[in-house]
């Protein structure tokens, strides 16, 4: 895969900010704050334009593709961002540039390229696997709008955003439907958490939430709304690859470095092995996000989701297996929060459970081979 | 596994005592992995355990211990993790007691043994230093003699639940001229002395459990020395090579192997079990089935402890597969979770966030964290398998 | 597990009479020919009394039990046994002691244990997952006796043997018959192989064969065959596990030997740890060999084979991983038909393939947890 | 993976080559793994390949090769594997070829390479000998100048297919007074010349694939030695690193793929289908994904071939990876077969027995059995982790 230029320096621009305003021990002082994320380093995002990536052009944003979205994910994972970039920047701005019409765009569009707005997709419901199946979430017409009722679960950001896209059922009507609900309305209870990854979540508990008719968003979604889950988890796989790699390098460094029995313990032929491994699975893994990234957005949705189940079990068994190594090889100063590696654990962690199982996703590709 | 009658009502016995003296509030935080309450949990536990006359599972009954054979502990062993009893504290039961009882004086025996079967006294260790993991000979925290006093300087890391402590026991530098192993002193150290201070290492569970302990000329008496100064090193090994009863962790993987049969039996959302999927199943099966036999293995092993066969690569293989087992089966809860699974309790609580208990159970997934230890501490996998390799090649 | 010293000496002097008569080169020598092995060593282990290892006491045998198969099974796999051994005098002599009459048992038990006899047990069927599906093998009741159509796969030693004893379905009744059927009755046709264990079997074909009413041999036998079937499996397991500790002996001596790059190759940390892997999986299947003999005469079906599948399960696993690293580990040298270990990992492939398979067995479990 | 216009359209000529060329008693030959006619197909096929302009597609255009790209190499090499075209013999392709292009006068380049091309001359290697597997440099065949002549005395190991060769390029040794790697030299010798002995080794599936040579003083002229005297091991290590487009044969793992498959979709006899098991259609289902992502690994690896950077340790992860899911597509062929992988054709074959062809498709077992060399030659995959190790690590 050979990138552009452009390509080349957007990754570096990105890298660049979150080395200085993402710094390792500044993100450490952030995440234990509310939101969980520094409130400057996401105007430096912004700034940058990083934010505006996946506004279309016509909109006034960069109208970025898949690649831009990997090159940009790579450099968060690697970063350990704790700001809802890929839920607010990447899967809801894909939803509404994808969904909305134009009064919706001019509404939203330009406020989540700037910043200001943070937008989440609560779509996930608990227990029925993520994005691989349909929602339980209804929403009933009322008077000048809907009723919206149900439960979505583990929705990262979701206190941190002010606007909620919601997809339901309609009682007798095919396919999904999609709702901005905000942050405040009426019956609307999140119950937040901090994620093992040490970003935030909640489940979002909707009962009798009240929109008016113009917080519809298109008609019937489902086809639309499962491109943009294919295209935000090739973001979330590169991002999971910028920790995967991540992680095989800080062990290779402390290998080098960290001396046991009067040299250092990379010199042990047995670790080295299990490193070599390590690399395999990163190269790999590598392969898979290249992959993902060249086929989001395909628009025959069989052969464009075979692709990204592929690479979410590929990368997800990588960055299982990378992640306990690499906090196995670094003995006990693994287990530590103070080391960038334990970060790294955790992330890969989170991003086994999000967006479908390994299981899931083995399953759902194993489907088509029969 | 067949038991004789004698150790079938000794069986019978445990179980009963479980049921009735195990206070139902402890139980329920050992299930629900509530550390909130742990040292009261610990501490109240040994009170029990100690009149009922079982303080000390392991030891002989001249100190105080139970006599019980090798077989009866690990039945003993077994039956309190699967009734969700507190973990007895080993820092002072299976590791400074046995070498007190080896090596210390008949008054240091008298001073510390009994307080340490009541739970009177809580014990850390101070053995790992930073850069000495499991290279113990590299250590440098300095003991100097000074009268009838040493003089103790330097820095203990991976010190687990010292915040409790009443007394650590340490390995200290007391000479630096010959080889590393020489040199090294065994020291019990009171914790309230001046000048230790113990400050929390933050892990990635977001638990509490370790410490780094710093000495700044902390002064203890030359009668807090067990045997004699230099010879440190043989009290330690002595010690690492001591328990291997319990090494395999037998109940306890039995344990959360039942939680994770709980889990993949719940019905979900969608309607579905977890424990229906083949798959998924398959990988059940496949860790019960190497438990099953490591369970023969244990007993394989106590029986040739018990004819006091010559020890081989044995306490390796039940540490290695142990913890091989525990953490897959930590793996496995974690899968069986799903989505659920991002939450971490610890990360939440120092976020200042409550989040709704059911949103997870049993605190799983800080508990997959905090399980990484077990393939590290206690000489790590690697270490075991150096030390199968010198056992069965010999070259 | 605590062995008498009568078990022990049993096993030793099987050791003995093996590791003479049934010597490497001699062994190989002979499983080039027609028969596969030492029509000499058959009657040294019928002089020393094995072949009558599992028949009755009250029929003139010694009447052995698990354990006694067990420790003579891990010698037969040590040796790299050709002989029909497992199959006639441990499957076939405790189907006949199980089941058979007075008048069949006088018949055919002496006959066995003189090593005279061969028989054999066809009761596996191709596709059918070998002992964990019933037969579709049919007997149809003839004037004077009964009829035989069916086809039994890959039966070991079946073209050694004088004497079939063939399981198959009656219609309209329930369970299985078993029929006593000579190797040259007309309408009997073997097609014969070398195994990959250098063992002999054989697809056994039924046309039209016709038997007389003494040759079915008791009634509905599903529930005795089980039992058969489960302590022939818990010999089998018993022969892998001897086969599984050789190849550990072998590779620990070869890595002591062998030099590269001069040192021993036991002495890289890459190898040692693998060995020590390789130890951890053969210690684990000596406990399963131990339970599964110590469970293989339990009456309660449900618990007895629910042991049996583990330790076919565990044993299959590691006759796997053993037998790979073990070649692997020999480099080259492991691929030649010249030493030992190329063998034993054959016998443990087979081992793998025969009493139905890791998957049939681990299914099996797993379906008594739910 | 997404190719250009010019290389789509190479690619049709290539199917439509294969489709009208390829013999199809040699393509059935090859789908059913029968070796029995195996020098036949490999010269006929070399001469159809030949007659085409395409027998050597790495040689550049100069010595008669096609001058692909290395994309092109890439998708002939796989397109002939899933066409079961017979493999083209590497000896004389692969190895010495390049060898006598690089480092061969041009005397040895005119008399040797057309031969090649063409078929004529069958290569086999004379590198391994009796305990130096991985560890050429301890060699000690000994190649002694007498005049115009080298005299040649010593035993070679694992010469493959040695028993149809004309020639064989050799590693020998011409000075033993330095460091080992020292004092080699590269000779061609021809397999007529008297005092060469080639014995079968007999292997574990019972094919006859590999030979001990011996030489009893095999007298060559000077003229066949490559470069210079005692610098062989120059040569060698080039050869050695040569070869990266096909390391990690995808074409050749997409064909065992596919016979996977058809075995797993094959009705058997109680009416199931093993690939509607979940198990095992996971576990066609991971094999297949690493695969999947293998293939865009190698050609990351042939675009910075291309580019020439730098090479890393992509050559050791192709080859292990490829050998990997291999050895893993046989054994599954072997499971899929169930109680039918019993049968081993090259045992039955030695034992006089001539089992029903039906009992078990494309010799499957032996197969396998053979499939386990691939993780030990060619550098054995413990090697290529060090080699990785090494680069990545650089201490």
């Amino acid at each position: 895969m050979n990138f552009t230029d452009e390509q080349r320096m957007l990754q570096e621009s990105t890298r660049r900010v979150l080395a200085s305003g993402g710094e390792f021990e500044l993100r450490n002082a952030q995440r234990d704050g509310a939101s969980g994320y520094s409130q400057t380093l996401w105007q430096e995002l912004a700034d940058l334009g990083l934010l505006a990536l996946n506004v279309p052009e016509a909109d006034g944003g960069i109208g970025a593709g898949a690649v831009e979205n990997m090159l940009v994910g790579e450099a968060m994972g690697e970063a350990l961002l704790t700001a809802p970039f890929h839920a607010s920047a990447v899967e809801a701005t894909l939803t509404l540039a994808k969904l909305a019409d134009e009064a919706q765009r001019q509404r939203w569009l330009p406020a989540l390229a700037s910043g200001e707005l943070i937008a989440v997709l609560a779509h996930a419901e608990s227990g029925n696997a993520g994005s691989l199946e349909p929602t339980t979430t209804m929403a009933t017409p009322t008077e000048g709008g809907w009723r919206l009722d149900g439960l979505k679960s583990m929705i990262y950001h979701a206190s941190n955003a002010q606007l909620l896209l919601v997809s339901a059922r309609i009682q007798g009507a095919p396919g999904l439907a999609l709702f901005a609900v905000p942050s405040d309305a009426a019956g609307l209870a999140l119950h937040s958490c901090a994620t093992v990854d040490a970003q935030r979540a909640a489940d979002v508990q909707l009962r009798g939430v009240q929109v008016g008719s113009d917080a519809r968003i298109g008609g019937e979604v489902s086809k639309g709304l499962a491109e943009v889950l294919d295209q935000s988890l090739a973001a979330l796989c590169a991002d999971a690859f910028g920790a995967i790699q991540s992680a095989l390098h800080a062990t290779i460094d402390y290998s080098r470095n960290r001396k046991q029995f009067g040299q250092p313990i990379g010199r042990f032929q047995a670790l080295q092995h299990r490193m070599a491994d390590m690399l395999i699975h990163t190269e790999q893994a590598r392969s898979m996000c290249y992959l993902a990234a060249s086929h989001a957005a395909d628009s025959d949705p069989a052969a464009r989701r075979r692709v990204l189940s592929a690479a979410k079990v590929l990368i997800g068994q990588a960055a299982r297996r990378v992640g306990q190594e690499a906090v196995q090889l670094h003995g006990g100063m693994g287990m530590t929060d103070e080391l960038k590696v334990s970060h790294y654990f955790r992330r890969l962690l989170a991003f086994e459970a999000r967006g479908g199982s390994t299981d899931q996703h083995l399953r759902r590709y194993a489907a088509t081979m029969a | 596994m067949n038991l004789t009658q004698s150790e079938q009502a000794f069986l019978t016995d445990i179980r009963q005592f479980l049921a009735d003296k195990l206070p139902a509030d402890i139980r329920q935080r050992v299930a629900a992995r509530d550390d909130s309450q742990l040292k009261e949990d610990i501490v109240a536990w040994q009170g029990i355990l100690h009149a009922q006359g079982w303080g000390a599972p392991a030891w002989p009954a001249e100190f105080g211990g139970t006599g019980w054979s090798k077989v009866q502990q690990y039945l003993f062993d077994t039956e309190c993790a699967l009734a969700d009893a507190p973990l007895q504290l080993a820092f002072g039961l299976k590791m400074v007691g046995p070498v007190i009882m080896r090596f210390g004086t008949p008054e240091q025996q008298q001073r510390f043994l009994p307080r340490i079967l009541s739970g009177e006294d809580w014990w850390c260790q101070g053995y790992s230093e930073p850069g000495s993991g499991s290279d113990l000979a590299s250590l440098k925290t300095q003991a100097v003699r000074e009268g009838d006093e040493y003089v103790v300087s330097g820095q203990k890391v991976w010190n687990t639940l010292g915040q409790h402590a009443d007394w650590i026991f340490c390995l200290v530098r007391t000479d630096s001229s010959g080889k590393p192993q020489r040199g090294i002193s065994f020291l019990l150290i009171d914790m309230r002395s001046p000048g230790i201070t113990v400050r929390p290492t933050r892990l990635l569970d977001g638990g509490h459990e370790v410490n780094e302990v710093w000495f700044d000329e902390v002064r203890v008496p030359a009668e807090n020395l067990i045997g004699e100064e230099n010879h440190g090193w043989t009290y330690a090994k002595f010690l690492l090579g001591h328990e291997r009863t319990n090494i395999a962790g037998i109940g306890a993987n039995q344990r959360e192997l039942q939680r994770l049969k709980e889990f993949a039996r719940a019905q979900r959302n969608d309607g579905g079990r977890l424990i229906d999927d083949p798959v998924f199943a398959a990988k059940i099966a496949q860790v019960e089935i190497e438990l099953m036999a490591l369970e023969i293995t244990n007993l394989r092993v106590i029986e040739a402890d018990e004819r006091k066969q010559a020890p081989g690569p044995e306490a390796s293989i039940l540490k290695i597969k142990g913890t091989e087992i525990m953490q897959r089966l930590s793996e496995l809860q974690v899968e069986a979770l799903g989505p659920a699974a991002l939450l971490s309790n610890g990360e939440s609580r120092i976020a200042g966030l409550q989040p709704d208990p059911s949103l997870q159970p049993a605190n799983t997934t800080d508990f997959y964290l905090n399980q990484r230890k077990v393939s590290i501490y206690g000489g790590s996998n690697e270490i075991q398998r150096n030390i199968i390799a010198q056992m069965i090649l010999q070259i």
